[in-house]
């Protein structure tokens, strides 16, 4: 599994073909539904690209994510709530800056183990965090969530704040894969290969995974805060274990060792959920067989899989076993 | 002319087994030098003792006059340490260049920088490539260094460890488990990094021709402690080293 | 790179997916209704019931010819409980499906998240079959309309029925264990408010907040003995009654105190799991009860439901009879489904004999909240073999009259100021 | 406090800890053993629930009998699930991940076949004959199948103590743990060894299901209710490590109890508390599982 950039001219025009088809929606599409639903994807695409940052690459496999996703989203509740929707933007923000605190405080702790360990202490953090928010009712409202969170000026109108989202989440998925094809990126990799090998070319193993913990968790905040402004309303789901768990299907299904994987696998994972749900009760019976089916049939993921494909048509002798 | 590397006394023992017993030697500045013994002699663990990844029990060892002892091997790869391990220890799923690179970029201190693509840093590149004409390793630049022969991985590991400059360099049996031509190739391969790099040079080796063909000095561990110590003509007419160990090699 | 060309042909397929609108069969003259329940997990019991009624609600008014001309058509969607989710199912309702009113929902916390697109799309919200107060009171907006009771007005008459309980056998010590969110927060302080307000002397020995589906109680069980409380004032939702019952019989908890359950407790799958076990003397609540009132609609409803399902119903199912009945009778005062505003006027006020209406009384919905105003009866369990599996009923009944269980207008404010 | 409340109170807190440890013991054992991250063990649990209604409400069968049924019911179900998807994914690169994408597809599922086998309705057993009362000392008043489900517990705890590292088959389990490939040179048909373990491992979990049945509410997404918590007392208890998840067990059911008698407000956040303090102190769990691994 590799993490070679393509020549500038293809990543150019990939970056033009995603942008512009996810921009065209709000042209194309037929109802806003539609364009919730891409909202829906561009969220979850960056929640779980940003989560396999820390998985896929460098190989820590967090089941505690949703605590940052949910930090995001409440911070943005909460100060609209009870200071007004013109602290929406400054929330965000401020959100950010209060997970990157989070992140490193927790970091420091959780980093200290490895492998499973590492899983189920950000599980518990995770949980505890939930727990939290759903006990603390007379600041969060507890499962009733937080309805009515509506953005400032123009963005209340719903299309100018999917291409604000579009934009921001275009943005931070160009810095992921800036990151991830940079020397940091190729770091954290050796970090998940071979972590001995790295202390011993004079680099610190738990600096860079509290630094990527950091990073990944800084995104999956700022995915919470948008999710936000899209159905304008939260809920204390967003902390829950099931959406920690979420994004690891979602990577899983699409590919851990590709960059875009994660993200395809976010939108392979909205669109049948919503398809499905849509069309029949018995949904977790299909979608669960559905989805055995596509782990067992494609080991690498739908990205990984096809990029594998397409090398065998290309040079049969590159097909390699793994 | 002080040592580059002093062994006083060194001890370690793993409850009641000594696999390391009172042993000391000094190899000097510029030495290309052999460690032999049978298998379990300690002879790895000794390299454990000198890179810090176990500390001895007791004894002295000194990097340049300084006792590293108790350092992180972080700490003494920076004091000029390098080391390749018996099984190539690399990063599997990067290119062979890249698994150069990374080493020239942590020896460059850049692996902090998180914008520009890897493949922008020149300075890095350059070196990387260097080393990998040096090794002939260069026409493999973009394979997956887990596609590379037994053999080349080995050199690739030494590869990484040259691109931290270090004076010192300890190789752990770099011709095991080769064919005899790897071997020859090897064998002369080192010699010449050797003399490229104004390396001081320890090897640990079970292949006697590569001992005796490029070894200025041999030390001859065995059950932990330094059975005998001198130029490969010594050793050879040494009778206790004959009868413990050459004899039935 | 290769890989990422062959990816993005995906992307933009999948995004032609999305994009491609999904066929709206807009056949006319056809009042759409989206609606919205769980189906599977802890609340699937409540979501198949209410399915089940408002599907039978809908044949008799077509098998009448419809309303207006119109015939009723309804999609059901399972919500999953995922407030995110529903919301994501409203949206499609109202911009794909074209719906002319939202409908149903269980959980409080959905219902919350979905009255707010309701607002947004200014498209009726028929709540069937969820209690917090909130949509009615604090969240109130002017689209939805709530055809069930909600906590409030169950611990109105909770409170009326430990007043009247402090005539014949005097308590004074209460302890209260509910669920620990919303729904079980709300009850607490509303028994509390309307005891006051009553001016009930009460003194509170015990509070205890389990997390909801927990399954084990033990622990509360034996500290609830410890504070010797006269009344246990209950709050439990769904199958946690079932669970907290069972373990606090071992403990023999029902011989010492009274397990006062006015909300949820009376709910028939509860008589249906526990059979025989029920003990005796329990006093319980429900929103709709299969034995009580007994009227020809109640009994018709009832059977009706029981042919249909094999089953006898839950009370959620006589919600979402309701709801359908509420919408049929708005439609044709207003004689189409579209004019939304009307819709809204022909709501606020209507009047609507439902099952669970004693002779002589007609549900109606109070235009100031869109709450509906019911009669609430409380039972005691007894023997009783009509409706098995159950081998317990509720019987020797309390009944309160409507005009007496809603919130009177200062707690409104109240509320609608904070 | 007095004496005899304490004691009620504690054995309530062992009650909850005993079905807990009961879920959490085969989830234990598939971890530190199978090295499988099984997130549908509390479906296998559910699953057992309901064989024991179907056993006891439907066919009538012996409480103890319909038990034992139902742990072997469930035990095959589990061995099926095992042999026909788990096996396909092991030894590859993230294992850990498909591991939790499989077995969570396996939650789904399970889900669904319950619901539409036994509908969505609760379901309930009564408790078995002979064990319906209660035991009293003076003031304190003890419900005997509480008492039963505690005596289970030891006899569980100490067989499979017994069991992993006293007869052969425990100790080829547990080489297994350590390493697949290293047993396969010993002649030992991993695979199949595998397959039993996952089995003994979801009978385990279908055996706690019907034996909490009569005290609890047989119902659709029970499963998931109960996994959390033992995931986080397997994890308390070094991963692996019987001694452990009960300890571990025991150490949250009674700080759960006394939290609710003393600070009920804050009762449900302190199961999560002690796990977070736990780790964070020693991140292995109270037993590493080391000891366990050891051969």
């Amino acid at each position: 599994m590799t993490m070679k950039p393509g020549p500038k001219f293809s990543a150019a025009v990939l970056w033009t073909l995603m942008i512009m088809g996810f921009a065209l929606v709000p042209v194309l599409m037929s109802s806003s539904y539609q364009l919730n639903l891409a909202s829906h994807v561009l969220v979850w695409g960056l929640f779980a690209v940003a989560f396999n940052m820390l998985w896929g690459v460098t190989g820590m496999l967090s089941f505690g994510q949703a605590l940052y996703y949910g930090l995001g989203a409440y911070f943005v509740g909460l100060m609209v709530e009870y200071l007004g929707s013109a602290w929406y933007l400054p929330a965000i923000g401020i959100g950010m800056l209060a997970v990157a605190a989070t992140s490193f405080l927790l970091g420091l702790l959780v980093i200290r183990v490895g492998g499973v360990y590492f899983t189920m202490l950000t599980l518990a953090f995770g949980q505890l965090a939930w727990q939290i928010t759903f006990k603390w009712y007379d600041f969060t409202g507890g499962d009733d969530g937080i309805q009515g969170i509506t953005a400032p000026g123009f963005l209340q109108n719903p299309i100018a704040y999917y291409y604000f989202l579009l934009v921001l989440v275009m943005l931070s998925m160009w810095i992921l894969k800036r990151m991830a094809y940079s020397p940091f990126g190729l770091m954290l990799r050796c970090v998940r290969q071979n972590p001995e090998r790295v202390r011993f070319l004079g680099r610190r193993v738990r600096r860079n995974q509290l630094r990527v913990y950091i990073v990944s968790s800084l995104f999956a905040g700022l995915a919470g805060s948008l999710m936000a402004g899209i159905d304008n309303s939260i809920h204390t789901d967003m902390f829950f274990w099931t959406t920690s768990g979420e994004v690891i299907l979602m990577s899983v299904l699409g590919g851990l060792n590709q960059f875009f994987g994660p993200f395809v696998g976010a939108i392979a994972m909205i669109i049948i959920e919503d398809i499905v749900g849509a069309w029949t009760e018995y949904w977790s019976l299909i979608i669960g067989s559905l989805i055995m089916g596509m782990v067992i049939l494609f080991p690498k993921g739908l990205v990984g899989e096809l990029y594998h494909l397409k090398l065998r048509m290309m040079q049969p002798k590159a097909g390699r076993s793994e | 002319m002080n040592a580059m590397l002093e062994l006083e006394s060194v001890h370690k023992s793993f409850g009641g087994l000594h696999v390391t017993q009172n042993v000391s030697f000094a190899v000097m500045p510029g030495e290309i030098s052999a460690i032999i013994g049978p298998n379990g002699a300690g002879k790895t663990t000794l390299f454990n003792q000198i890179t810090g990844h176990l500390q001895p029990n007791s004894g002295r060892i000194l990097l340049k006059g300084q006792d590293v002892v108790g350092q992180s091997p972080q700490k003494i790869v920076a004091q000029g340490i390098g080391r390749a391990f018996q099984i190539a220890s690399l990063f599997p799923d990067e290119t062979v260049l890249d698994n150069v690179k990374v080493a020239c970029l942590s020896k460059l201190d850049q692996t902090r920088r998180f914008w520009r693509p890897v493949q922008a840093f020149r300075q890095a590149t350059d070196r990387a490539y260097s080393i990998l004409e040096d090794l002939g390793l260069e026409k493999q630049a973009d394979r997956l260094a887990f596609e590379l022969a037994h053999g080349d991985q080995k050199l690739l590991d030494i590869g990484i460890a040259l691109v931290l400059e270090p004076q010192l360099l300890l190789l752990d049996e770099p011709t095991a488990g080769m064919s005899p031509e790897e071997r020859q190739r090897t064998r002369e391969l080192i010699k010449k990094l050797w003399k490229a790099y104004e390396l001081t040079l320890v090897f640990i080796e079970h292949d006697m021709d590569m001992v005796f063909g490029i070894a200025e000095k041999v030390r001859v561990l065995q059950l932990g402690a330094l059975l005998a110590e001198g130029t490969p003509d010594e050793i050879r007419n040494n009778k206790e080293v004959v009868t413990a160990y050459l004899g039935e090699a | 790179m290769r890989n990422k060309r062959l990816l993005m042909c995906l992307v933009i397929a999948i995004l032609a997916f999305i994009v491609v609108p999904f066929c709206v069969n807009a056949e006319d003259k056809t009042i759409k209704i989206g609606a919205m329940y769980p189906m599977t997990g802890r609340a699937g019991l409540y979501g198949k019931d209410s399915v089940a009624a408002a599907e039978m609600a809908i044949d008799e008014i077509n098998g009448k010819g419809g309303v207006a001309g119109y015939k009723i058509d309804a999609t059901f969607t399972d919500s999953k409980v995922k407030p995110a989710y529903a919301v994501r199912v409203a949206k499609r309702y109202i911009t794909e499906d074209e719906v002319d009113f939202l409908f149903g929902v269980v959980s409080s916390g959905v219902g919350l998240a979905v009255t707010e697109i309701s607002q947004q799309y200014k498209t009726i919200f028929i709540g069937t079959d969820h209690a917090s107060t909130r949509l009615t009171v604090d969240n109130f907006q002017p689209y939805y309309f709530r055809v069930s009771n909600n906590t409030f007005q169950s611990m109105t008459a909770g409170a009326l029925y430990l007043k009247e309980l402090a005539e014949t056998k005097p308590w004074k010590k209460i302890a209260f264990i509910g669920p620990d969110y919303a729904y079980g927060h709300s009850q607490w302080d509303e028994i509390r408010y309307n005891l006051d307000r009553f001016g009930v002397p009460y003194e509170v020995v015990g509070e205890y907040w389990p997390k909801i589906y927990a399954p084990d109680y033990t622990s509360y069980i034996t500290s609830i003995l410890r504070d010797k409380p006269d009344v246990l004032i209950s709050g439990f939702w769904g199958g946690d009654t079932v669970a907290f019952i069972k373990q606090a019989q071992a403990y023999g908890l029902f011989e010492k105190t009274l397990y006062f359950h006015p909300d949820a407790g009376g709910n028939y799958e509860l008589m249906s799991a526990m059979g025989a076990e029920l003990p005796d003397g329990l006093v319980l609540g429900a929103r709709h009860y299969n034995n009580w009132p007994d009227t020809e609609l109640n009994r018709n409803f009832v059977q009706e439901f029981k042919k249909r399902t094999g089953r006898f119903p839950t009370y959620a199912a006589e919600g979402a009879y309701a709801g359908i009945y509420a919408i049929a009778h708005a439609v044709e005062v207003v004689g189409n489904p579209d004019d939304t505003e009307a819709l809204v006027k022909a709501l606020e006020g209507l009047k609507i004999k439902l099952p669970e209406d004693p002779e002589g009384f007609t549900s109606y919905i109070r235009p100031e909240t869109h709450q509906i105003t019911q009669v609430m009866a409380i039972g005691t369990t007894m023997p009783n073999e009509d409706f098995p599996p159950a081998k317990k009923m509720l019987g020797n009944w309390k009944v309160y009259k409507a005009e007496d269980l809603d919130p009177p207008a200062e707690y409104i404010e109240m509320k609608r100021k904070k | 406090m007095d004496f005899s409340f304490f004691i009620t109170q504690a054995i309530s807190g062992l009650t909850m800890a005993t079905l807990l440890f009961l879920v959490a013991s085969g989830l234990t054992l598939i971890f530190g053993v199978g090295n499988v991250f099984n997130f549908a063990h509390g479906s296998f649990y559910m699953v057992g629930a309901y064989f024991g209604y179907q056993l006891v409400a439907i066919w009538e069968l012996n409480f103890w009998i319909a038990l034992v049924l139902a742990g072997l019911g469930a035990g095959l179900v589990g061995m099926l699930a095992e042999s026909l998807f788990l096996r396909r994914i092991y030894g590859r690169v993230n294992e850990g991940g498909f591991q939790i994408l499989l077995t969570y597809c396996l939650i789904l599922i399970i889900d669904d076949l319950v619901k539409l086998i036994w509908g969505t309705e609760y379901k309930s057993l009564p408790r078995p004959d002979g064990f319906s009362g209660a035991v009293t000392f003076g003031d304190i008043y003890l419900p005997s199948y509480n008492l039963l489900i505690i005596a289970i517990g030891v006899v569980v705890v100490v067989a499979s103590w017994w069991i992993l590292t006293r007869t052969r088959p425990g100790k080829i389990a547990r080489a297994a743990a350590v390493d697949r490939e290293m047993v396969d040179t010993l002649g030992v048909n991993v695979p199949l060894t595998m397959t039993l373990v996952f089995g003994i491992a979801t009978a385990l979990g279908g055996m706690a299901g019907a034996l909490a049945a009569p005290l609890r509410t047989v119902t659709p997404g029970a499963g998931i209710e109960v996994i959390i918590d033992s995931l986080i007392v397997v994890v308390l208890g070094g991963m692996g490590n019987f001694w452990g998840a009960w300890l571990g067990a025991i150490l949250v059911g009674e700080v759960n109890a006394f939290a609710v008698a003393f600070v009920p407000k804050w009762a449900s956040l302190f199961s999560f508390l002690v796990m977070v303090i736990v780790l964070i102190f020693k991140p292995e769990g109270l037993f590493s599982p080391r000891q366990v691994r050891k051969v």
